[in-house]
């Protein structure tokens, strides 16, 4: 049906969620929440959940209080047709917060959470309503960058889908009927020491989560606390290794080389924010300072292997062998011969030049790696006297390291053999997440009595007794530690949304001898134990940075030492698998994760760093082993591994190993919510707790159905034999040393005076923009900040597979080498906002001027005059400009207003609209500074995009002025136009790749031909 | 041959064709006209309010500040509309039984805010900023008009754009002194042309009409 | 009324071949005349002005409507609705339910809007340039080529009003003073696209009232309906044919003639700037605007044929549109399809000629892209098929003429289809290429507005002459003034 | 009836001829006569006819001129006014007054004004609409419009005298001579 552009939807008029939104769930959801936002009750509950000496400094009322702003106008922007205004009112305050100043956002510090480990951030609260997330500056695992779900967190905060109401077998419940129910479970076990008694958990690094459980196993000792965690990090690998429960902190600001062991470190784990800006920090002004050299071997292409000096795809049965061979070329103790052919010569360059580099350089195993390489890389690190160097151990950070699978099994045997009697889950969604073989689903129903904490009524959920909504971390207190331990305090930013949500914290006091204790109150209590001096002044301090200064945790768990036990000699490596034979591995999804976040539209609607697709999953293969196996893109095939089938829509990977498929878990979710359910497939349903990540023993049949994937961006044409157009320049440093004007000479730039037209003179500011394809990693961060900032509708997958997606900036993604041919593909990644042309092609073809030039050089798109003729669009050559084909913002579900950004028009349909550097902040600094009477300063605008950048690949600021950090990066010799042949003049212009390969190995060649697979 | 038409039918027809000219232009103009008028714009019109606050008596009688009330206009894009607590401030003590005043003290008892009516109200695609205007010597008046002599509030200007640019291409026109900002009885000085470009020069004040400067 | 009978006149003389018809054009009386056999095939023998004036009008003043018509106006009106129920949906949900998306932000619409303002251009030039170039055969012809012409800008005119975001935005396009203190933007091409297209619906509207006020007057006299009477009446604006009235007439028809030839020509250059302006790789050409005016003509002859050899077979015209027009407006198809042809081929060697890999490209994949075989079937609708028109048997066979008539039709949509379509749909970053799928509403819309051309032109063949009878007359043997005498 | 002397009061005298070559004569002579508030009429345009009674000028192509010269200036001054002075932007780093791109609006505007001039000259010169006359009074009239040729002579004409001028056009050999009522 050409109708929806081969897509098999239902309708073409209505974009995916917005239908999704239409459910009779919704409309029961609105009314409540007027309930809510008028009833005396719900009032009267504000001041019973926040009662007056909770508010001090910290947490003025005003916060709480924003349903009383509901109705004010100024929070929502929007585009209206008609010249008459319909009356308003305006709704004052009763009394005025004493901090919150009306047009005046306000930021506190809090964490997010990536499994159990903080995230330093900063919310924007405009009047009590949080709407947008920035980084911490001041924590050492944010630095001032967020990763794309912290973005999404504010999202998951109004998620209209959230659960709602505390239920007791779907019926609606008091919370004191569940301490009720709660006090008579386990006063039945208390003599019995709670032996019936199970607890799960996520990964906990909160230390008054941590207290909290001490001190209820203490009154149960018998019960047991699990933990799971299905995309959990290292630290049981690591134990193994290390041969003690440790925390490994890795400095890649030391590392000369690294050689990464399947280490995803640039986007994944909790220090990944850190871990990109130090290796990035290494590849910034290219010949000023000695360049790292990064060696990725991988079993699917990551986007650490996308920024590789070098990169082996290997089938991950061999990766072990791999580690072994180069810790034995090293000279490692349980090392062993290298192999001879392509991996040889790699085994042979990377050992040498890690030796030439002891101390130096750095070995990373990725968190989804078998304790055995996890070994090695601590053996060869040990050798080679990186511990202590590059690698730094730590005491765990948390508060109980375990195999969390291993956990799970455990508790799903327990259950099974009936010695459950109580279980109580604190957020998490097993039944969703746990492996196939443990069968947890049927394992819990022999549970009596089944307690869930969630914030979503899940899978899990639809299996408990009792359902508890969990308050999203953004309207709770808690606490929690970063990657090196470091605590953080969480406050909340707004009332909890709905007045049955409680904390982890609050149910666990529940459970225990002081029930019905408010978050707060847990929370600060624990801290009053653990902080000396003037409490009051240090927590306040601690709440305003978001980090607790000063504070290590009284030792739990043994204490830290710099130098490393002997580590347990790992197994000998298990035989590569054959060639031909199938090998699987899993891996969690590069948006949506584990599936905790598969009901944020936009990180469904964010295409996957690598892949490009949108709102699914895929299996995805090597060009060469689709053409053998005879699928294309699209092929539903069938997969089979270990008894266990799912279908599977096939996707072609360039530079994926051969013989080997990548399924990313997340999706296939029941229970999500309206935007969540039924999107791809769910992996979990063939996957094997003994081995998580990767597996041999695979089968792949046709099964002869289609899906049609949603790709934002083209994938059939790989047939682009045109000369190349020198969209991705990449040199290597010897050549950039050599030449460094090469980069610019690769394509046509017409001077500036080559013009019948006079030059436009642009006297005061001159905004621009610098993007270092050096630096960026491809995270997409950029992207999902952008959604945030501009309020950025989600169109859906029809729209999206139409090509209609909204965002302003995107991540182009050009493959390079040849696609038959996995070890010569690379992946280069092209942050693309608006360019802002000076020669703008877009402005001279609108007939109304709507899109025109400003005084400082910035292209205005104004909404309110667009009629919409999308000529700008056909005229555009980067193609970014979007337009709103139908109405894709969401008008009618109120959480989804409060996230809406008051300082940006919503935009309706029939409008164009694009990046606009960020215009509203431009505003406001510059209005600022004129109240101050002072110049704006260099670096006092940060555009959305630029202040979420983990790397500081974008700059932003005044190209008229000499001094600024972005003229500085357009004076390198890196500095290219995209398109400059076409004399568009882009404000927006790009530092080329430099990449620092080993001359023994054969480089990754400059500029590839471009590919899009 | 009998004739088809009357002999007047030469007239009517000639003028009939020549008219309609003129009646289109014409209607073209009434609706230019229309939209400029204090129906659409609601200019001029005073606004019922849950309670009739009077600014004349509160600043023409009793001198009140404008800043005591609309208290972030110097440092907000939004003057502010006072919470219930500034006028419980005078009226716990003065008024405090008047029954025109019992929706106040109704909402400051049960916490319920007072509705009131909005009457200057630019479309959501407009971004103002009072502390940016204020801090150029804008006064208050030179755009709400002479407040202290409107018993209930109306909106003073058309607020349409051409009205706002009609200042943003020449503010000399209409900039005061900053400490006159926010009298209510300064008048323009007869060479209130000279003395503006003097303040414009003064207070650095850029004439921007670019499109970003109010839609974002 | 007094009538005094006179003695008879001496009998007609016998009809000469006559060329008055330069007479209309303010010729100066050709002193010599000299029986120029074509002539014949203009009219067919025998015919007076009585004649002439009964056949036309008769058409219209028959008291039995036949049957066909009823049948072709229903299924006309029936589409029709199509249309209109195409657009309030339209405006209902937005422009998304159309194709469109990034980057191909023009399809159905754009194309739709050149297809038919290119037909509409036959109109004028055969009622204008050819009256400029002296061409007689233009005669019987014109007035419903001017009413096709009429029609096609109507229903072109739907698509740039629809296709705008905002519709009802649309009065935006034109400088008039409003509250924003906002104007026009006149250096984009849409702007000269609303100048030059509501003046030439509106000169084209002029010149063909003009043309049709003394057959007004003709009707008037002749219709027994009194109704009818006055209506005509009214539109003859007393017309009665004095020699005083019809000098300053001449002289009007012949500077709006004069004034309509630049304009149509200006017409479709401007709409091609649409393109040539931009920068997007198969549009940005300085070969467009002779190209476009060509195909128009081209369409616009295509078109004037699949409505001329129909009607005159079902109003039994052949005596006026005799074979000789065919053959004439046959030629004129294969001159204009000869140009276009070369346009295509220009294109395709500035692709490889430039030395700009975009330009290559583009053509590259044009030729062999995902939409090749548009491509392709353009190539064999408007340079293939026309070449058949060498041979005079196809120019002088109706059936023939049809078909290659039919093949152009076609072919041109697919002409507009294949450089909007595939010049967008990959451009410069290969990052954001796309690819464009009409749904069901580009289809409605589409041929909706076939319905509302068709809806129209028979309502006008209904109730308007479609042959200019005065001019009709002026090509009567006994129109001439014979010299001797004079 | 009785010709000369009759009410209603008489407009002028019709006289109808059969084909152009009689007409154009016949007109001739009359004008030779000395005959001046004459017309003739015909069902197709005759330029001898004109000629034959005198008419040569028209004032129509001068004040098409006119009204170009006059569209032509309006639209570039509109264009001028609007971009450089009403709202002055930036537009893709054009000039302001980008001159080039206002040439195509500007043709346009000639061109409507001087069709416009055309036809609405073409109708005030003319005197239309003019829906009654009382040539209409005359039955034969209807053909003037299909095949008949006529010429009349106003009553107002100096020279007019019912019955010199009713022998007079006798004289001319028309089909037959009548007379139009006011």
């Amino acid at each position: 049906m050409s109708e929806t552009g081969g897509v098999p939807a239902v309708r073409v008029d209505l974009s995916g969620v917005r239908r999704r939104l239409d459910g009779t769930q919704g409309r029961t959801y609105w009314k409540s929440l007027e309930e809510l936002a008028q009833t005396p009750e719900f009032l009267e509950f504000l001041h019973r959940e926040f009662p007056a000496q909770a508010s001090e400094l910290d947490d003025p009322r005003g916060r709480r209080e924003f349903l009383t702003l509901m109705g004010a106008s100024l929070a929502l922007a929007g585009l209206t047709g008609c010249t008459k205004q319909p009356e308003e009112k305006i709704v004052p305050y009763v009394q005025p917060p004493e901090q919150a100043v009306p047009g005046k956002p306000l930021f506190f510090a809090t964490a997010m959470l990536d499994r159990g480990y903080a995230k330093g951030i900063l919310v924007e609260s405009h009047l009590g309503r949080p709407t947008k997330i920035e980084g911490n500056p001041d924590h050492p695992a944010s630095l001032g960058a967020t990763d794309i779900s912290g973005q999404a967190w504010v999202l998951g905060l109004y998620d209209p889908d959230r659960s709602q109401t505390l239920t007791y077998r779907g019926e609606i419940r008091a919370w004191t009927d569940f301490m009720a129910a709660m006090r008579n479970a386990l006063g039945a076990q208390k003599p019995r020491q709670g032996v019936g008694v199970r607890i799960l958990t996520e990964s906990v690094t909160s230390p008054t989560l941590a207290a909290q459980m001490r001190e209820l196993l203490a009154e149960l000792p018998a019960a047991k606390w699990h933990q799971w965690e299905p995309a959990a990090g290292a630290s049981a690998a690591t134990r193994q290794a290390v041969g003690r429960p440790a925390s490994v902190q890795y400095h890649f600001d030391r590392a000369d080389v690294i050689l990464s062991l399947e280490a995803d470190f640039v986007v994944d784990g909790p220090a990944s924010l850190r871990h990109a800006r130090e290796y990035t920090a290494r590849r910034k002004r290219p010949g000023e300072q000695p360049m790292n050299r990064l060696y990725a071997v991988e079993s699917t292409p990551t986007l650490t292997g996308a920024i590789a000096d070098h990169r082996l795809p290997l089938r991950p049965s061999e990766i072990e062998g791999f580690a072994r061979a180069v810790a034995g070329a090293v000279g490692g103790g349980s090392g062993a011969p290298a192999p001879s052919g392509v991996t040889g010569d790699w085994v042979a360059a990377v050992a040498k030049d890690l030796k030439a580099h002891g101390g130096r350089s750095l070995v990373i195993a990725g968190d989804y790696q078998s304790p055995a390489v996890h070994g090695l890389a601590h053996e060869i690190n040990q050798f080679l006297g990186n511990v202590g160097q590059t690698v730094v151990y730590g005491a765990p950070v948390e508060a109980q390291p375990v195999d969390t699978m291993a956990s799970l099994a455990e508790l799903a045997a327990d259950m099974k053999a009936g010695r459950v009697e109580v279980l109580i889950v604190l957020g998490g969604n097993p039944a969703y997440s746990a492996p196939a073989d443990l069968d947890f689903a049927a394992a819990m129903d022999r549970v009596k009595l089944r307690v869930h904490l969630g914030l979503y009524a899940d899978e899990t959920a639809a299996l408990s007794h009792w359902h508890i909504p969990q308050a999203h971390p953004l309207e709770a207190w808690s606490d929690a530690r970063a990657y090196d331990g470091t605590a953080t305090i969480m406050q909340p930013l707004i009332a909890p949304l709905y007045d049955s949500c409680r904390t982890a914290h609050e149910v666990l006091a529940a459970l225990g001898s002081k029930p019905d204790r408010k978050g707060h109150d847990i929370v600060k209590d624990f801290w009053r134990t653990q902080l000396s001096g003037d409490f009051d002044a240090r927590w306040r301090r601690s709440l305003h940075d978001g980090v607790v200064a000063g504070w290590t945790p009284a030792a739990s768990g043994p204490a830290a030492s710099a130098g490393a036990d002997a580590p347990v000699a790992p197994r000998p490596s298990a035989p590569a698998t054959a060639p031909g034979t199938l090998e699987i591995v899993f891996r969690p999804d590069p948006t949506i994760g584990d599936g905790r976040y598969a009901n944020l539209g936009w990180l469904q609607e964010l295409p996957k760093p690598i892949t490009k697709l949108t709102w699914d999953n895929a299996a995805l293969l090597s060009p060469a082993t689709a053409q053998q196996r005879g699928v294309e893109n699209g092929d539903v095939v069938e997969l089979r591994y270990r008894g266990r089938t799912v279908k599977a829509p096939v996707w072609t990977l360039p530079g994926q190993p051969d013989d080997t498929v990548t399924v990313h878990l997340g999706y296939g979710r029941t229970r999500a919510g309206r935007v969540g359910d039924g999107a791809g497939f769910d992996a979990n349903r063939i996957r094997t707790s003994d081995a998580p990540w990767s597996g041999a023993g695979l089968e792949l049949s046709k099964t002869g159905e289609t899906r049609a994937l949603a790709c934002a961006q083209d994938h059939w044409s790989i047939d682009q034999n045109a000369e190349p157009r020198h969209l991705i320049r990449s040199v290597t440093v010897e050549e950039y040393a050599k030449e460094p004007e090469a980069i610019k000479e690769m394509a046509e730039n017409p001077p500036r005076d080559m013009t019948l037209y006079p030059n436009v003179k642009y006297a005061g500011h001159a905004w621009g923009m610098s993007i270092d394809l050096n630096s960026c990693v491809g995270c997409s961060a950029c992207v999902v900040a952008c959604v945030a900032e501009n309020n950025i509708p989600v169109v859906g997958r029809e729209q999206v597979a139409k090509g209609r997606e909204m965002h302003w900036i995107r991540v182009d993604r050009y493959f390079s080498g040849a696609p038959q041919h996995s070890e010569t593909v690379r992946a280069h990644f092209q942050p693309l906002p608006c360019m802002h042309c000076e020669n703008a092609p877009c402005e001279q073809v609108c007939p109304v001027a709507a899109t025109v030039h400003s005084d400082e050089g910035l292209n205005d798109q104004v909404y309110n005059r667009c009629i919409g003729t999308r000529y700008c669009s056909n005229n555009c050559p980067y193609k970014v400009r979007r337009f709103n084909f139908l109405l894709y913002q969401d008008w009618n579900t109120p959480t989804l207003k409060l996230q809406r950004n008051p300082d940006v028009s919503v935009r309706s349909r029939g409008v164009m609209e694009k990046c606009t550097y960020c215009v509203q902040r431009i505003e406001q600094a510059r209005i600022t500074a004129h109240n101050d009477g002072r110049p704006i300063r260099d670096g006092e605008i940060q555009t959305a995009c630029q202040s979420v950048c983990p790397t500081q690949a974008i700059v932003f600021g005044d190209i008229n002025d000499p001094g600024s950090a972005v003229s500085k990066l357009k004076a390198e010799h890196r500095d290219y136009a995209l398109l400059g042949e076409l004399n568009t003049r882009p404000r927006t212009t790009y530092l080329a790749e430099v990449k620092n390969p080993n001359p023994e190995l054969a480089g990754p060649a400059g500029e590839g031909s471009e590919h899009h697979g | 041959m009998p004739q088809t038409f009357h002999r007047s039918t030469n007239t009517l027809s000639k003028v009939s064709i020549f008219g309609a000219l003129f009646l289109v232009v014409g209607s073209l103009f009434a609706i230019a006209e229309i939209n400029r008028s204090g129906y659409v714009t609601q200019a001029g019109v005073a606004r019922e309010q849950p309670v009739p606050f009077s600014h004349q008596h509160h600043v023409g009688g009793m001198g009140v500040d404008c800043r005591y009330c609309h208290t972030t206009v110097e440092t907000s894009a939004t003057a502010g509309i006072p919470p219930t607590k500034t006028c419980m401030n005078c009226h716990s003590q003065i008024w405090n039984q008047s029954p025109t005043l019992e929706p106040v003290r109704a909402s400051f008892r049960n916490g319920q805010s007072i509705e009131w009516t909005r009457v200057h109200d630019l479309p959501d695609f407009a971004y103002f900023n009072h502390s940016a205007h204020v801090s150029k010597g804008v006064g208050c008046t030179t755009c709400h008009g002479p407040v202290d002599r409107m018993p209930l509030m109306w909106q003073y200007s058309s607020l349409q754009m051409e009205w706002c640019l009609d200042c943003h291409r020449a503010p000399e026109k209409y900039v005061r002194p900053k400490e006159e900002v926010f009298s209510v009885a300064w008048q323009p000085p007869p060479d209130q042309i000279d003395q503006g470009r003097a303040l414009v020069k003064a207070y650095g004040i850029q004439t921007r009409t670019s499109c970003s400067t109010c839609h974002r | 009324m007094a009538d005094h009978p006179l003695p008879p006149t001496p009998p007609e003389k016998p009809p000469l071949s006559a060329d008055v018809s330069a007479a209309i054009r303010g010729e100066q009386p050709t002193t010599v005349h000299v029986p120029h056999p074509e002539m014949h095939a203009l009219l067919a023998p025998g015919h007076d002005f009585a004649t002439v004036t009964e056949k036309i009008s008769s058409i219209v003043l028959q008291k039995g409507t036949p049957l066909w018509w009823f049948a072709g106006f229903a299924v006309s009106f029936a589409v029709m609705n199509v249309l209109l129920v195409s657009i309030c949906y339209l405006v209902f949900k937005g422009i998304g339910i159309w194709g469109e998306n990034e980057p191909v932000g023009w399809a159905f619409d754009i194309l739709n809007f050149v297809w038919w303002i290119g037909i509409g251009h036959a109109g004028t030039l055969i009622s204008a340039i050819l009256l400029l170039l002296r061409q007689e055969w233009r005669t019987s012809i014109n007035r419903f080529a001017e009413a096709m012409t009429l029609f096609a800008v109507a229903c072109a005119g739907v698509y740039p009003a629809l296709h705008t975001g905002r519709p009802w935005l649309d009065y935006w396009l034109f400088p008039y003073p409003n509250t924003m203190g906002l104007w026009p933007n006149f250096r984009s091409p849409l702007i000269w696209d609303v100048f030059a297209v509501s003046t030439y619906a509106t000169v084209s509207a002029l010149f063909w009232f003009v043309g049709l006020i003394p057959d007004f007057a003709t009707l008037r006299d002749r219709t027994s309906n009194r109704f009818a009477q006055h209506i005509y009446g009214m539109l003859a604006m007393g017309w009665r044919g004095s020699a005083r009235h019809w000098h300053n007439y001449d002289t009007a028809y012949l500077l709006l003639a004069g004034l309509a030839t630049p304009l149509v020509i200006s017409v479709h250059t401007v709409v091609s700037f649409d393109f040539a302006v931009g920068i997007v790789p198969g549009w940005h050409a300085t070969i467009f605007p002779p190209y476009f005016v060509a195909g128009a003509i081209y369409a616009g002859f295509a078109m004037v044929l699949t409505l001329a050899i129909p009607l005159r077979k079902l109003y039994g015209l052949e005596d006026f549109i005799t074979t000789k027009h065919l053959e004439n407006m046959g030629k004129v198809m294969l001159a204009t399809g000869l140009i276009v042809a070369y346009g295509y081929m220009m294109e395709a060697f500035g692709g490889y000629y430039s030395g700009n890999q975009f330009e290559a490209f583009m053509i590259k994949n044009r030729m062999l892209g995902p939409y090749k075989h548009f491509y392709w079937a353009l190539i064999v609708c408007n340079v293939i098929s026309p070449q058949f028109l060498w041979i005079k048997n196809v120019r002088t066979s109706a059936v023939g003429l049809f078909i290659c008539a039919m093949f152009t039709n076609v072919g041109m949509w697919l002409e507009r289809f294949v450089i909007i379509v595939t010049s967008l749909h990959r451009d410069f970053l290969p990052s954001s290429w796309g690819m464009y799928h009409p749904t069901m509403w580009d289809w409605s819309t589409f041929i909706g507005t076939i319905g509302l051309f068709f809806t129209l032109f028979f309502l006008f063949v209904r109730f308007m002459p479609m042959i200019s009878i005065f001019e009709m007359r002026t090509i009567v043997p006994a129109a001439e003034v014979r010299e001797e005498q004079a | 009836m009785t010709g000369p002397t009759v009410t209603p009061p008489l407009w002028g005298l019709m006289a109808e001829f059969e084909g152009p070559t009689e007409v154009v004569e016949a007109a001739r002579r009359v004008h030779e006569a000395g005959y001046k508030k004459v017309d003739a009429y015909s069902p197709y345009p005759i330029e001898e006819l004109a000629e034959a009674l005198g008419h040569h000028h028209s004032w129509l192509p001068l004040l098409v001129l006119l009204g170009g010269i006059t569209g032509c200036l309006a639209g570039y001054a509109l264009q001028f006014w609007s971009a450089t002075i009403a709202y002055p932007m930036n537009i893709g780093g054009r000039p302001i007054h980008s001159w080039p791109a206002f040439i195509v609006p500007t043709f346009e505007m000639t061109i409507l004004f001087a069709a416009g001039t055309a036809v609405l000259g073409m109708l005030a010169l003319n005197g239309l609409p003019e829906p009654y006359h009382p040539v209409f009074n005359v039955p034969q009239f209807a053909r003037a419009s299909k095949d008949r040729f006529f010429i009349v002579i106003e009553a107002r004409d100096a020279k007019f005298d019912p019955d010199r001028t009713w022998s007079f056009l006798t004289s001319l050999g028309p089909r037959s001579v009548s007379e139009v009522d006011q």
